[in-house]
C-alpha cells in the first residue's frame, strides 16, 4: 500500500476548511429556506419539467459541441506553435470574461438575421435565432473556454515524449492521437467536459439575449428560474436546487468513470491469444 | 420590410387559428400567461408563444431580427426604439399604468410611514438607477415629492429592489404596485400620494414582420379590453 | 547503401559523422555525457540536427543546411529506438505496449498481441503481460521495452543501453537474444559494456565530448586502444609514449626495445593487461622485461585477487602475495612488464582526424 | 533543437479552425458594431472610469482569496482521502452551475443581514450588505471552483513521487509543499488564478443580487454595461470591449510569466559560493 | 542496535526479514522483480508493509500488525534513499537539488549549496550545477541523484544501484567513492554487479520471488553460492548434487571423491570456475579429474577467449585452442575438471530457512 508521502500541514487543513464553508454554506442556506410543503408541485409542474429536460438536452448537446471543437482547439494551443498564439489564447478566454448578456448580444450581431452571418445564414435557409439550437450555441460559447484551458494544461503537463515513442514505433499522427495522446490526458478531458457541462446548464444571460425563453424551445432551467424570480423568488431558489442535485449526480458520475483502469487486476492471457502464439 | 406586411397581409383573411409570438416584459409574466390561455379559449386553434425578458433585451432581439408578432413593453421609451427601427405594425397602444410605492420589509423595522422617512440617514434604501423605467419613475417621484434619497443601492430592476426588501437587506424600496401585490406576503407596501403624478404606462403594439398580422392585432385588443382589463386590474396594474 | 550519418548539433556541442553498412551493427561508447543518446535521438527523428545529413537505404532521413531543412517524420524512418528511459506508455498494458508497433504498421489486433505475447516470452516477463508499467520493477520495464523496440522489425534498430538495469540471471539471454535479432539487421547500440560490443557489434565507435575519438572493428578497438576510455572499456592498462632511437619510451619511464621501422618521435601507446604486470618489493631489469618503479596510490581487494594501483598502471595480484609482501599504499614497488606482454602501436592519428571509418561487410 | 514530435492530422487543424471562429466571430462582430467616434468619450466618462477600475480592484483581492482558500481547497481534494470527499468536490463545482443570480441569492441567505451568519456578523459589527465586501465575496464565490479544479487536476497529474523523494530527504511537510509541490504546479497555479481573475471580472449576477449596484462601491463595470444597455446597447457593447482589452492584458501578462525558467541559460557558479567551497 | 527488519507485503508477495549493524554495509542482489526495491521503499518510508517490524538504532521505522499501526514518517526515519529512477526535482537546477538535502535539515543556504558543490564535484559533474535536470544526459543525472543522496548524511543510507547508467571511465572513481563514504556508515545497497558486492558489502543477501534464499559474507556467498543465481553472481559453474558412499555425485553425471564424514544422500554443490575446466574432443579420466561427456550447446566469442556451453557447464578455452578443435555446436566434447579445482561443500540448507544472517562487526 503506498504512503500519503508527507501529510499537510495542519494550518492548510484550517484553510481549506474555511474556503469549504464559503462554498457550502450558502448551499445550506438555500436549502434551508426551500418551502418543502410546496417543493415537489413546484419542481414537477410542467413549465418545471419542460425547462429541466431542455436544459439537461442543450447542455448535453453543448458540452459535445465543446468536445468536438474544443479538444481540435486545446491540441493546436498546445501543439503547435504559431505567430499570434498567444492572443489566440487569450480570445479563447474571453467568453469567460464577457458579461453573458453581452456574450448574447455579439452572438446576435453575428448569427442574427442582422448579423454577421445573417445574410449567409438566411440564404442556406438557417434560421438560428430564437431556436433550441441558439440555446446549444450560447452555452457552447461560455462553456468551450473551460474544455480548452483545462485540456490544454494537461496536454502541456504530459508532453511530447510518449507521444515520440509512439511515432518511432511507426503510428501515424492519427494513431498518436487517438491511442497515445487523448488517453493519457482523458482525465483532464472529462474534468475538462464535466466543467464544461456544468457552465452550459448554468448558462442565463446569452441564452436570454440570443434565444429568448419560449417555454419548450428556449426557456432552460435557469431562464425558468429568473422568470420565477420575478414573481416568487422563494420558488425560484427551489428550483435552483434541482440544477444542484442535476450537477452533483453529473459530476459524481464523471468522476466514477476510471479511465485508466489502473487498479484492474491482471487478468490471465486469453486462451485464443495462447493459442495464436502456439500455432505461430 | 414593409412588403413582407403587405405580402402576409391577405393570410389573415382564412387564417381561423395562427399561431403567433407575444414579446412581453418580464414583470408581465402573471398576467399575460392568463390572457394567453383566455385568449386561445376564445379563439380555438390559435397558439400563443409568449417570450418574457427585460424590455430592453426584448428590443434588443426585435432590433437584430427576432421573429415576433406582438410587443408588450414596460415602458414607453423601448416601444419608442422598436418603432424609429420601423418595426411596428400601427401604433402602440397604452394597455395599463402602474405607480411607485414605498416597500419595506414585512416586519419593518425601521419604522418607515413615509418617503421622508425612507430619506433617513442610516436608513438603506434602494431604488431602480436612473438608466431603467423606474428608477425613472423614482427620481421624478422624489422631485415631486421633495424628497433627496440617499439610496445604498441603484438596482438595475424591480425585481433587484423587492429581492433586497425582502431578503431584509434592505429597509426601503421604491418599486411599482404591482410588484408589491405579486410579492405577497413577503414585503408591506406604503402608498406615497405623490406617486400618482408620476405614471408609468404599458404599450402594446402587433410587430410589422408578422406572419400572421390579423390574430396579432386581435391579441392587442383583447389585451386592451374588457378581458385584458380585468386581468390586468387584477394584477394591481390602473387602467390607461 | 546502408546508413550515412553525418551532423552537428551546436546547443549540444555533438558533431559526428559515420557510416554503418546494411546487416551490421555499430556499438557506441563513451563517457556520460558524450552524445550518444544524442546520436541516436538525432537518428531516430526525436531532435533536428543544426546541419548535417542522414540517408537510411537511399533515403534521406534528414538534410539540414544553410538553405535546406528536410526532415522525414519519425514514423516514416522505418527507425525503431529503445531510449534509455523505458517510457512505456502508463495507459496500456505490457502486452499492449508491445503490440502498439506491430498495429501501428497495419498488423490486426490478434496477430500483434500475438507477436506482442512471443517478444514477451523472449525477454522472459510473460507472466507480466498485463501488468500496468507501474505495477512493473526498474528491470521488468525496461525488459518490456526493450521487447516493444524488437517486435517493429525495422530497417533500422537504435538501442540505447538495452541491458542496463537487467540482473545477472538474465543478461546472458538477453545477450544471446540481441545476438540472434540482430543478425543481418542493421543497428546501432550504446552500451557501457565492453562484452556488450564485443559479443554483438561488428564495429565500435568511441565518443567523447561530442566527438568521436576511435573508430574501427571491435576486437581492433577493444584489443588496441589508442585513448584512456578505449583502454579502460578493454580492461587494459594504456601508457601513451613515443618512438625513441631504441623503442617505446612511455610517460611513467617503461622502456621496451621495438624492431619496427617507425620514425623517431612518433607517438605510439604501449597497451599491457593488469595480470601480466608482476608486482615485487625490488627487481632486476631482465633483457626481456621493462622494470617501473613507483609508490602504490592505492590497493583494491576484489574478491579473488588484489588490484595493485601504480605509476597509472593497474596490476593484479593474489591475495595471499599481496599480504606476504605487505602491498598498502605508500610503499615502493617495482613494476615488472615483460616484453612480450606488452603491445606497442601507432595512435593512429588520420582516423581520429577523419572520424570516419570505412563500411564493414556484414557479419 | 527538439521537434515537435507527431504533428496534428490535418482535419484536426479544421475543427479547430472552427472552433476558433467560433470564439472570435462574435467578438469581430462587437467591434464592428462600435460606434468610435463616440467610443473615447464612453469609456472616459467618470462612471466607466469608477467601474473599471472598481472592477480590477475587486477582482484582484477576490482572486487573493480564491488562492488562499482555493490553494488548500486543492491540496486537501488532491493529496488526502476521507469518507464524503467526492460529494464535497461536486460541492465544490456547484457555484459554476448555479444561475449568477440564485448564487447572489445564497450569499444573501448566508451573509445578509437575516442570513445565516447574519447575526453573528452584527454581533462583530460587521456589515458586510451593499459594500465593496460583498462585491469580492460574490466574486470570489463564482470564481473559486476554477482555481481549485484547475490545481486539484495539476496535482494528480504531478503524482507525488517528488515530495516522497523531498520527504526522505528529510523535508518537513511544509518544505516539500512550499520548495516541491507548489513549484511543480505553479504553472497550474498560474492558469488557475487568471481563470478566476478573469470569471471574477465578468460576474455580474451574483454582484447585482448581493451587493447591489452602487456607483464607485458596488457597481462593477459589467452591472455598469447593464445599466447602459438599458438605454443604449451599442454604447454597453462599446464598454464591454474595455473589460475584454483588460482581460486580454492580463492574460498575456500571466503567460509571460516563465514558471520554470527552464530555457534560462546555465550561468557559472557564483564566485562567493565557489569561495565558500574552497574554504571548506 | 543497528537495523532489525522483518516485514511483509502480501500485494507483491515479499516477505523479508534481516538484520545490518550499525556502520555494516549490506548488498541486496537477486533477479529482476525480486523485491529489492521494495525492500528499500518499505525501509524509507514510500510503502507501508502489510505487517512486520523495523527499528534502527533503537527506533521504531515502522511496526505494522493486526492490532498496531505505527508508521513513522519518512522525513523522521533519518533515511536518505538514491531510488532506482534519478527522480531529480525537474524544477532546480542540479545544484539546488543536491543542496535540498542539507538545506531541509536547517544548514543555511550557502552552506548547503557549498556541500551540494563538494558532492557535485566528488562525482565529477561539477561543471553541470546550473542545468536543470532535463539537459542533464541519464548518466549525468544518475550521478547528481546520487550526489544528493549521499549530501544528507544519514543514519541508514539505501543505494537502488548507484553505478547504473555509469561510463566505464567514472565506475571505478564511483566505487572508490563511495567506499569512502560507506566507511562506517549503516547501508543497503542494491545491485546487479558482484564487483560492488565484493568492493562495498560486508554482507550479502540475495533475494529471489520475494524471499531470501542466501544470505551472509560478502566473500562467502560469492565463492561458496548455493543458488544459481548465486553462481552466476560469482561466475562459477555450479553442479547441484548428493553425497554417495564415494563422494560427490552430480546432476549432470560429474563425480567426485570426498574425505569428508557427511552422511549419505546429503544435499551438496560443487563449485568450478569456467577457467578451470578443460575442454578435449576425447579424454581418459585420470585419477585426479572428472570426465563430463557432452554435446556443445552453445560456442560464445568473447574477444580473448571463447566460451563453451555444454552439459549445463560454461568453460572458457582460447580462442586458438577453439578452432584447432573445431568447437561447434553440436559436436561432442570432454569436460575436464581436476578434483582440486572444484569445490564441494552442502547447500546449507539452515540459513535459507531463517533468511536471517548474524550480525557482522563493522569493517
Ligand atoms: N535537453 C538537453 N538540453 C541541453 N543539453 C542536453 C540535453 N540533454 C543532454 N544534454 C547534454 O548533451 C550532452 C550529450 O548528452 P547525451 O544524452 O547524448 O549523452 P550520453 O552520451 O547519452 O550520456 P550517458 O552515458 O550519460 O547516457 C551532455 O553534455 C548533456 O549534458
Ligand atoms: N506498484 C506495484 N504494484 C504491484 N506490483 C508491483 C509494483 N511495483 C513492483 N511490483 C512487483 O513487485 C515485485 C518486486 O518488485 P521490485 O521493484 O521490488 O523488484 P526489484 O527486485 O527491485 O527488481 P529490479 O531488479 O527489476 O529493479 C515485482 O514482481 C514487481 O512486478
Ligand atoms: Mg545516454
Ligand atoms: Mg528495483
Amino acid at each position: 500500500m503506498e504512503l500519503t508521502p508527507a501529510r499537510l500541514p495542519r494550518w492548510i487543513l484550517v484553510l481549506a476548511a474555511v474556503g469549504g464553508l464559503f462554498v457550502v454554506l450558502p448551499l445550506v442556506a438555500m436549502a434551508l429556506r426551500v418551502d418543502w410543503v410546496h417543493f415537489v408541485p413546484l419542481v414537477t409542474s410542467e413549465s418545471a419539467r419542460a425547462a429541466l429536460l431542455l436544459s439537461l438536452r442543450t447542455s448535453i448537446s453543448a458540452t459535445m459541441l465543446c468536445v468536438v471543437f474544443g479538444v481540435p482547439m486545446a491540441l493546436v494551443l498546445a501543439r503547435t506553435s504559431f505567430r499570434g498564439q498567444r492572443i489566440l489564447r487569450s480570445l479563447v478566454l474571453l467568453p469567460l470574461v464577457l458579461p453573458p448578456v453581452v456574450g448574447g448580444i455579439a452572438l446576435l450581431y453575428t448569427f442574427g438575421r442582422r448579423g454577421l452571418l445573417g445574410g449567409t445564414l438566411e440564404a442556406l435557409g438557417v434560421d438560428i435565432a430564437f431556436s433550441t439550437t441558439a440555446v446549444v450555441l450560447s452555452q457552447a460559447f461560455v462553456a468551450l473556454p473551460f474544455l480548452v484551458l483545462s485540456l490544454e494544461g494537461a496536454l502541456r503537463t504530459v508532453g511530447t515524449r510518449y507521444e515520440a515513442v509512439g511515432a518511432t514505433l511507426g503510428a501515424t499522427r492519427w494513431t498518436v492521437l487517438r491511442r497515445i495522446t487523448l488517453p493519457l490526458v482523458l482525465p483532464a478531458l472529462i474534468s475538462g467536459a464535466v466543467l464544461s457541462f456544468a457552465r452550459a446548464l448554468g448558462e442565463f444571460g446569452a441564452t436570454l439575449t440570443f434565444a429568448g425563453s419560449l417555454q419548450g424551445t428556449t426557456r432552460t432551467l435557469p431562464l425558468e428560474i429568473y422568470l420565477q424570480r420575478e414573481t416568487d423568488p422563494d420558488a425560484a431558489v427551489a428550483l435552483s436546487l434541482i440544477l444542484v442535485v442535476v450537477a452533483i449526480a453529473v459530476v459524481g458520475a464523471a468522476h466514477r468513470v476510471r479511465p485508466l483502469g489502473s487498479l484492474a487486476p491482471a487478468r490471465p492471457v486469453a486462451p485464443a491469444l495462447r493459442r495464436a502464439v502456439d500455432t505461430h | 420590410g414593409a412588403d413582407e406586411t403587405a405580402g402576409s397581409a391577405d393570410t389573415t383573411a382564412h387564417s381561423g387559428g395562427g399561431s403567433i409570438t407575444v414579446f412581453a416584459a418580464a414583470s408581465l409574466k402573471e398576467p399575460f400567461t392568463a390572457l394567453a390561455d383566455q385568449f386561445e379559449d376564445a379563439h380555438p386553434g390559435t397558439d400563443l408563444t409568449l417570450n418574457f425578458a427585460g424590455s430592453s433585451d426584448l428590443a434588443t432581439q426585435l432590433v437584430e431580427g427576432a421573429p415576433a408578432d406582438v410587443l408588450a413593453s414596460a415602458d414607453e421609451s423601448t416601444m419608442e426604439r422598436v418603432r424609429g427601427a420601423d418595426l411596428l405594425d400601427g401604433e402602440p397602444v397604452t394597455f395599463a399604468t402602474n405607480i411607485l410605492q414605498l416597500a419595506v420589509p414585512p416586519d419593518n423595522t425601521a419604522g418607515i410611514a413615509s418617503l421622508a422617512d425612507a430619506a433617513r440617514p442610516g436608513v438603506k434604501t434602494v431604488v431602480c438607477a436612473a438608466q431603467v423605467p423606474c428608477g425613472a419613475a423614482a427620481a421624478r417621484l422624489q422631485e415631486a415629492a421633495d424628497v433627496d434619497l440617499a439610496p445604498v443601492s441603484e438596482e438595475s430592476s424591480v425585481t433587484d429592489v423587492l429581492g433586497k426588501i425582502s431578503s431584509g437587506e434592505a429597509d426601503a424600496g421604491l418599486v411599482y404596485v404591482t410588484d408589491v401585490r405579486a410579492a405577497g406576503e413577503t414585503v408591506l407596501g406604503i402608498a406615497v400620494p405623490e406617486a400618482a403624478d408620476v405614471v408609468n404606462t404599458y404599450p402594446v403594439a402587433a410587430l410589422a414582420g408578422s406572419q400572421d398580422p390579423g390574430t396579432a392585432r386581435d391579441f392587442v385588443d383583447f389585451v386592451v379590453g374588457d378581458d385584458g382589463r380585468a386581468v390586468l386590474e387584477a394584477a394591481g396594474f390602473g387602467a390607461p | 547503401m546502408g546508413l550515412t550519418f553525418a551532423a552537428q548539433l551546436a546547443e549540444r556541442d555533438v558533431d559526428v559523422r559515420f557510416e554503418v553498412a546494411t546487416g551490421e551493427t555499430l556499438a557506441v561508447l563513451g563517457p556520460n555525457g558524450a552524445g550518444k543518446s544524442t546520436v541516436l535521438s538525432l537518428l531516430a527523428g526525436l531532435l533536428a540536427p543544426t546541419s548535417g545529413r542522414a540517408d537510411l537505404e537511399g533515403s534521406v532521413l534528414f538534410d539540414v543546411g544553410a538553405s535546406r531543412r528536410t526532415l522525414t517524420e519519425p514514423r516514416e524512418r522505418g527507425i525503431s529506438l529503445l531510449a534509455q528511459e523505458a517510457l512505456l506508455f502508463p495507459h496500456l498494458s505490457a502486452l499492449e505496449n508491445v503490440a502498439f508497433g506491430p498495429r501501428s504498421r497495419g498488423v490486426p489486433r490478434t496477430a500483434a498481441r500475438a507477436t506482442a505475447l512471443g517478444w514477451l516470452e523472449r525477454v522472459g516477463v510473460a507472466e507480466l503481460v498485463h501488468r500496468r508499467p507501474h505495477q512493473l520493477s526498474g528491470g521488468q520495464a525496461q525488459r518490456v521495452a526493450l521487447a516493444r523496440a524488437l517486435a517493429v522489425e525495422p530497417s533500422l534498430l537504435l538501442l540505447d543501453e538495452p541491458l542496463a538495469a537487467l540482473d545477472v540471471s538474465i543478461t546472458p539471454t538477453m545477450r544471446l537474444l540481441l545476438r540472434e535479432v540482430l543478425q543481418g539487421r542493421t543497428a546501432v547500440i550504446v552500451t557501457h559494456d565492453p562484452l556488450d560490443a564485443f559479443l554483438l557489434a561488428d564495429r565500435v565507435l568511441v565518443l567523447e565530448g561530442g566527438r568521436i575519438v576511435e573508430s574501427g572493428a571491435t576486437a581492433e578497438v577493444l584489443t588496441r586502444p589508442v585513448t584512456a576510455f578505449g583502454a579502460r572499456l578493454a580492461g587494459l592498462n594504456l601508457v601513451q609514449g613515443r618512438r625513441t632511437r631504441t623503442g617505446f619510451a612511455g610517460g611513467n619511464g617503461i622502456e621496451v626495445p621495438l624492431a619496427d621501422r617507425l620514425p623517431e618521435g612518433t607517438a605510439l601507446v604501449l597497451a599491457v593487461r593488469p595480470a601480466a604486470i608482476s608486482v615485487s618489493l625490488s627487481s632486476h631489469p631482465g633483457a626481456d622485461a621493462a622494470v617501473v618503479r613507483a609508490e602504490i596510490d592505492d590497493v583494491e581487494h576484489r574478491g579473488d585477487l588484489v588490484r595493485i594501483h601504480a605509476a597509472g598502471l593497474a596490476a593484479d595480484v593474489a591475495p595471499a602475495d599481496a599480504v606476504a609482501l605487505g602491498l598498502v599504499p605508500g610503499i615502493a614497488v617495482d613494476l615488472r612488464i615483460r616484453h612480450g606482454d606488452a603491445t606497442v602501436y601507432p595512435t593512429r592519428r588520420e582516423q581520429q582526424d577523419s572520424g570516419r571509418s570505412t563500411a564493414g561487410s556484414g557479419r
